[in-house]
């Protein structure tokens, strides 16, 4: 299996969605020639024409607006908007719209498209390069929500979604584009290519849509993350020796909650990280499952690590984030209680 | 150099408010027939003066003169007149039927029946509407049955729409009509996506996006444009100016010394005013419109000049707001008695077989009223299912929504 | 105390609030002259004028945009989206700027803004008219959320998010702007006029912001809620005679977190309850809460009643509303766990 | 009438990329002073032609010509050439410190910097900008000191935003400059909202809004002219079309064959295109526009024809887009180059003196740096306190910030 970035993995998944299905049409700002911001779809449309791949107007409104149109015709179009943080314009038009269509049509009318939007902090973007916003679409029933955290499954994850029937958030960590970055800004990162995760099958690969997968096994909390909290969340296993189960979500709507139940019951103890602002962050509502579900099993109150409820701020990055060290004592926190 | 007097706050208000006479002396209305009729392939820039007229083809006296005249032989304007009045009886209907608690709402269309009518027969079978709640006609003239049209309104057993849609909320893939969104503007820059695909798989196809003289002001207008003149998108871009957006006047969205239709100058994308009560004007222009989308010229704008004669909703008491005669006033007149009055002139129509259709049509619409209330009205007999509610927000349903599903038990 | 109902609280907070502070502006689609489409700023325009008072352009978008202009330079603003659905074109402008103007600029602007909106559902408006999004933006830093449940509160909790200095989201359950629906669509409801809370103090008066309430005392069960549900909570407790204690709370960001966990670690059981659908609504993050702060007084797991996780639906409206049976149920089932 | 001919998708694209030849035949640049200079108070209808053509004041023998010519006096002009000096020296500097990692992020605005620098200067005491990015010579023609924008670029303990924001983002309510939003379009409205607020008031201060050419798509754009249009709100709204949005050539956000001033005619708004690398021509249009809105004749719509000759951001290489040598062909010129031209035709300036105003604007920033630095860099010396993060979302900070701050231990 090649080695890959999650950026190459990103685009061979369009590559070969794009090769595949002739009804997959990409575009965004700075998509088309110049190949985007990140360089996701550089290549493509050279390789599949401008009337496939092509450079959009700023307005996110219109992006998903004419996506949601061209979806309706019949096409797949993968689009990318450029910044999470930049999502927002379009927000009307992917919840009132989109994730509605199929069912106040009754079906005569579908909306199988993409929205590809880097996400997270970590690179010193500041309050407009580095928000979370998923826990914003996991309340709107009829959108699909996905974040990868490595190559292997960004590739399989994309795929899946670009062939999916229904609309799908797709959330790209923008700081593990280039490595599995474990929450320790002072160390070096590794690259995806000295990562087996970084291992990313040929060709046509899906990974079903809703399936959880355990990262790390353990047998003293089941730690629930998604993105690049999952690396983080490994580290602060390995900084604290905490024998911790990670889950990693990969898809947040539909969720998986067996994978997370099972481990839960499991363990007896639960964290829950997400970089996102705390309140009413996704991991609220994976706390309100896991107390609903595994009640009888809990031996500790389920705790939350998560961005500090305030704007992502600049200088004082590294105090936002939520890294290994908080991670880390929200495991001795949960193991003590 | 700085000016100290002090700045003042300006907000547009309309000529008159209940109470006051209707006057509309400041609309200019140009002669019928009064306007050239450029060719499709025309530039733009040639024709900016469209966006400042208004087309019409009916002058007072019922005579179709004029470049834009010709487009529709009398048969299709039969035709045409038959589905203005359908229109007219069946919103008489449904506006009875929710007054009499067997819907929670409806819109009708009074006076704008000619746009809606009128421009549907400018499409070919594939070509896909994104209309407002307000054209029904684009059905009706398209043959969409009207029974299916009422069992949605009734949220009945036979809802294609399951009971989940507000009533006029209608969808049609088969007939060219796209799932109403409550939300305004939306379909508009839909209607452009939508184009672009055409474009995109090389298909003939052509799109229509609709929508109010009020709603202009929302993003998705100028995303439409934008997007449309960016890529010469097949689409014709429909304003129908109603004078009103609820209790508030055009002013208030048009602002300035524009038009709704000279918006399109901005963006190169060649911009026509119609008169909307007009249905010859409308479909000469819709044609028009059409054929420059189909040839691969790209957008057209256009505005059509129309009056909302009744309430916006149920929901709606516009006495509140505007003179009650000032539906009287409007200068462009009916276009149900316009396109009559033109049928008798012609000699293809009388006053007689006229009362005889009016008679004809309301049977027609009681039927299939008789036939859409045997499976049920909003609060009694026949109803969508409770699962139904639970179908169909997802291509399949996923496993939360089967667990609660389970939870209300059905 | 003048007996009023919601609409009229409403509006008379906005009165006295133009009277006393002559910055306090108020637009919005059909406010001016027509006074809105729930009458709730009728008059107003004729007393001060259409410089205070007028219309709008359909923009909810630019009528948020300028508020937080007007709002910068010096006015309060308090504006209206005529619908809670219809709110999203304007969500970017709430989002990145209001939320964040006084953040970012460290102060140097500020936004005292007030968005009202009509909120839930209980009248036959379909997807588009019924919506519940307060999570939506209690998951936005920088934002106040406020959700009054009868005309009293209207009044206080309106006339002093019009004082607050930050901006506030101030959604008005419309089901109960004629009275206090109890969650039983075939019972005529009860005129404001008719009931205790339709008694609104005159002249100034504000309910502070954050502060929750103890609407029915009771040992057996607390339940979370607010709007419309505090009435059918009630309504619940007493149709299942479950010595419940129903906390109105008012205020969702910032949250009264004490009272709520006050009355949890006296009952020791929870059911939280709110009209938006389930998934990521407010509820998950008051059941974060409940169960971190209370986890060792907790008897059963923490119950979520909500609107189920589909688009507003029409004719199956009392299928989807979570009224007094679905609480009831909740509350039995809490109480047997 | 269906015609079958397949249609296709039409996807803009500049005259050449790289490995061309760069070619800006197709921009037709109008004699400098041969466009008309209305009154101020003429009525929008009557100079659309405005919106099509360009307004200059420097020929290239370096004479101010025409109407628009002697908005300011040789010693004004003399001080506005040392504003862009400094500009371009304070953009050189910081585009290094950027480079040397003593910050994460800079943008500069080599080119343009005619455009926000006469600008300012038309502008009275207690006026409010509404920039973006690119407009940091408000400030500097303002007189807002260098040192503050430094420690704001540095994110260092003395930042007057306290390390929360991107560099650049600066914000001055002293300086008339509304806080810079890294999300693009929306200060365009908030302006109108100001502006309003100002006619609300009674007052005698204005308003101007800034967005890129790119940004025109933006939402914003069309709810700002929605806005101004209706409440003809004292504001200049300024679009800086510099040919470029990152990657994308402007015809991506233009389409057609309309301009981007043109987008106010459809809303009665009086829209002027003026040459952006002409400091005289800015500051006469904006004079102009300026006046106008304090004279409570509503908005103004100006669209500054220029050219960004550097990258986008520190972020960006423009070389993977569009020829190394584009800038070089811009037939516009160079707006230092232009002004300094003028003024020694003129008779106020040598070469001689300019050679040494350099070294002096050079040595006046590196003070200005140095200054800075003593209070820290990005990653290096004092910062903003970790408590400085968790202030100021709310004037009071609620429970739930309190505890997060205890649990961050600060
Ligand atoms: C986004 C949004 N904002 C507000 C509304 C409420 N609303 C429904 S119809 C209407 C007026 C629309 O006027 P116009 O566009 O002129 O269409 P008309 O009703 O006259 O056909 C308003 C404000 C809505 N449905 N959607
Ligand atoms: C809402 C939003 N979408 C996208 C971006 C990313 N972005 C930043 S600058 C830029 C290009 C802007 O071009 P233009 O408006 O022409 O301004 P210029 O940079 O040329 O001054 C883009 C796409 C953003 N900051 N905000
Ligand atoms: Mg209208
Ligand atoms: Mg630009």
């Amino acid at each position: 299996m090649p080695r890959m970035t999650m950026i190459e993995a990103l685009r061979n998944a369009i590559d070969i969605s794009m090769e595949r299905d002739e009804n997959v049409i990409v575009y965004g700002e700075d998509v088309g020639y110049f190949g985007g911001v990140f360089r996701v779809t550089q290549g493509l449309q050279q390789k599949y024409g401008n009337s496939r791949c092509f450079d959009a107007p700023i307005s996110e409104l219109g992006i998903v607006g004419t996506a949601i149109g061209m979806a309706a015709y019949g096409l797949r179009p993968c689009v990318e908007v450029q910044f999470a943080d930049y999502v927002y314009p379009a927000y009307d038009q992917i919840v009132s719209e989109a994730a509605r269509l199929r069912y106040r049509s009754a079906g005569g009318f579908t909306c199988p498209i993409v929205v590809r939007m880097p996400t997270g902090g970590g690179i010193f973007g500041g309050q407009t390069h580095s928000q979370s916003p998923e826990a914003l679409f996991t309340h709107v029933s009829g959108l699909k929500v996905v974040v990868p955290s490595n190559p292997h499954d960004a590739k399989g994850l994309l795929m899946a979604a670009i062939e999916d029937p229904d609309p799908v958030i797709f959330l790209e960590p923008k700081r593990l584009y280039n490595g599995p970055f474990e929450g320790h800004p002072d160390q070096p990162v590794t690259p995806w290519s000295k990562h087996p995760l970084g291992d990313v099958p040929e060709g046509h690969f899906t990974i079903p849509l809703g399936q959880a997968v355990v990262r790390r096994e353990g047998t003293a909390v089941t730690v629930l993350g998604y993105g690049t909290m999952v690396h983080v969340a490994e580290a602060a296993a390995k900084d604290t020796g905490i024998d911790a189960e990670v889950i990693d979500l990969r898809t947040l709507l539909p969720l998986d909650l067996d994978t997370i139940t099972t481990s839960v019951k499991k363990t007896g103890r639960c964290v829950v990280v997400h970089e996102a602002t705390l309140t009413s962050g996704f991991g609220a509502e994976l706390v309100a499952l896991v107390q609903e579900h595994c009640f009888y099993h809990l031996e500790a109150p389920i705790a939350r690590v998560a961005g500090w409820d305030t704007p992502y701020p600049h200088a004082q990055e590294w105090d936002y984030f939520p890294g290994a060290a908080r991670v880390g004592q929200a495991l001795v926190e949960t193991m003590e209680a | 150099m700085k000016n100290s007097r002090p700045l003042s706050f300006h907000v547009p208000e309309p000529e008159v408010r209940p109470g006051g006479m209707p006057d509309f002396s400041k609309v200019t209305i140009p002669k019928a027939g009064s306007v050239q009729r450029p060719a499709v392939d025309i530039d733009p820039r040639e024709i900016r003066d469209l966006a400042y007229s208004i087309i019409r083809v009916l002058n007072r006296d019922g005579e179709a003169v004029g470049p834009w005249a010709g487009s529709l032989t009398g048969d299709e304007l039969l035709e045409g007149l038959r589905h203005m009045m359908t229109l007219r009886a069946f919103d008489a209907r449904m506006q009875m039927a929710q007054r009499q608690g067997k819907t929670s709402f409806y819109m009708q269309h009074m006076g704008e029946e000619a746009v809606s009518c009128a421009f549907r027969r400018a499409l070919e079978p594939g070509d896909m509407n994104f209309p407002t709640y307000r054209q029904a006609g684009l059905l009706i003239a398209g043959g969409y049955p009207m029974v299916e049209m009422m069992n949605q309104i009734y949220s009945n057993e036979a809802d294609p729409l399951k009971g989940r849609q507000l009533p006029i909320m209608y969808s049609s893939k088969e007939h060219g009509f796209f799932s109403v969104s409550g939300n305004l503007g939306t379909q508009f820059v839909q209607a452009v996506g939508w184009a672009m695909a055409s474009a995109i798989k090389r298909d003939t196809r052509i799109a229509a996006g609709w929508i109010g003289d009020g709603s202009t002001a929302e993003s998705d207008f100028h995303a439409a444009l934008v997007f449309a003149s960016t890529y010469r998108a097949p689409v014709v871009l429909n304003i129908v100016n109603n004078q009103w957006a609820i209790s508030t006047f055009q002013g208030i969205a048009r602002g300035g010394s524009g038009t709704f239709a000279a918006r399109g100058h901005g963006f190169g994308i060649p911009s026509l005013r119609v008169d909307g009560n007009d249905y010859l004007a409308v479909h000469a222009v819709a044609k028009w419109a059409a054929q420059r989308a189909r040839s691969n010229f790209g957008p057209t704008l256009v505005e059509y000049v129309t009056y909302r004669v009744g309430a916006h909703s149920t929901s709606d008491d516009p006495s509140a707001y505007r003179p009650k005669t000032e539906s009287d006033a409007w200068p462009l007149g009916d276009p149900v008695i316009r396109l009559k009055n033109h049928l008798i002139r012609i000699g293809k129509w009388t006053k007689e077989r006229h009362k005889q259709a009016e008679a004809e049509v309301l049977d027609t619409v009681i039927q299939a009223q008789k036939e859409a209330e045997k499976h049920g009205t909003l609060h009694s007999g026949g109803k969508p299912s409770t699962r139904d509610m639970f179908e169909g927000v997802y291509a399949e349903m996923p496993p939360h929504l089967r667990r609660q599903r389970q939870k209300a038990g059905v």
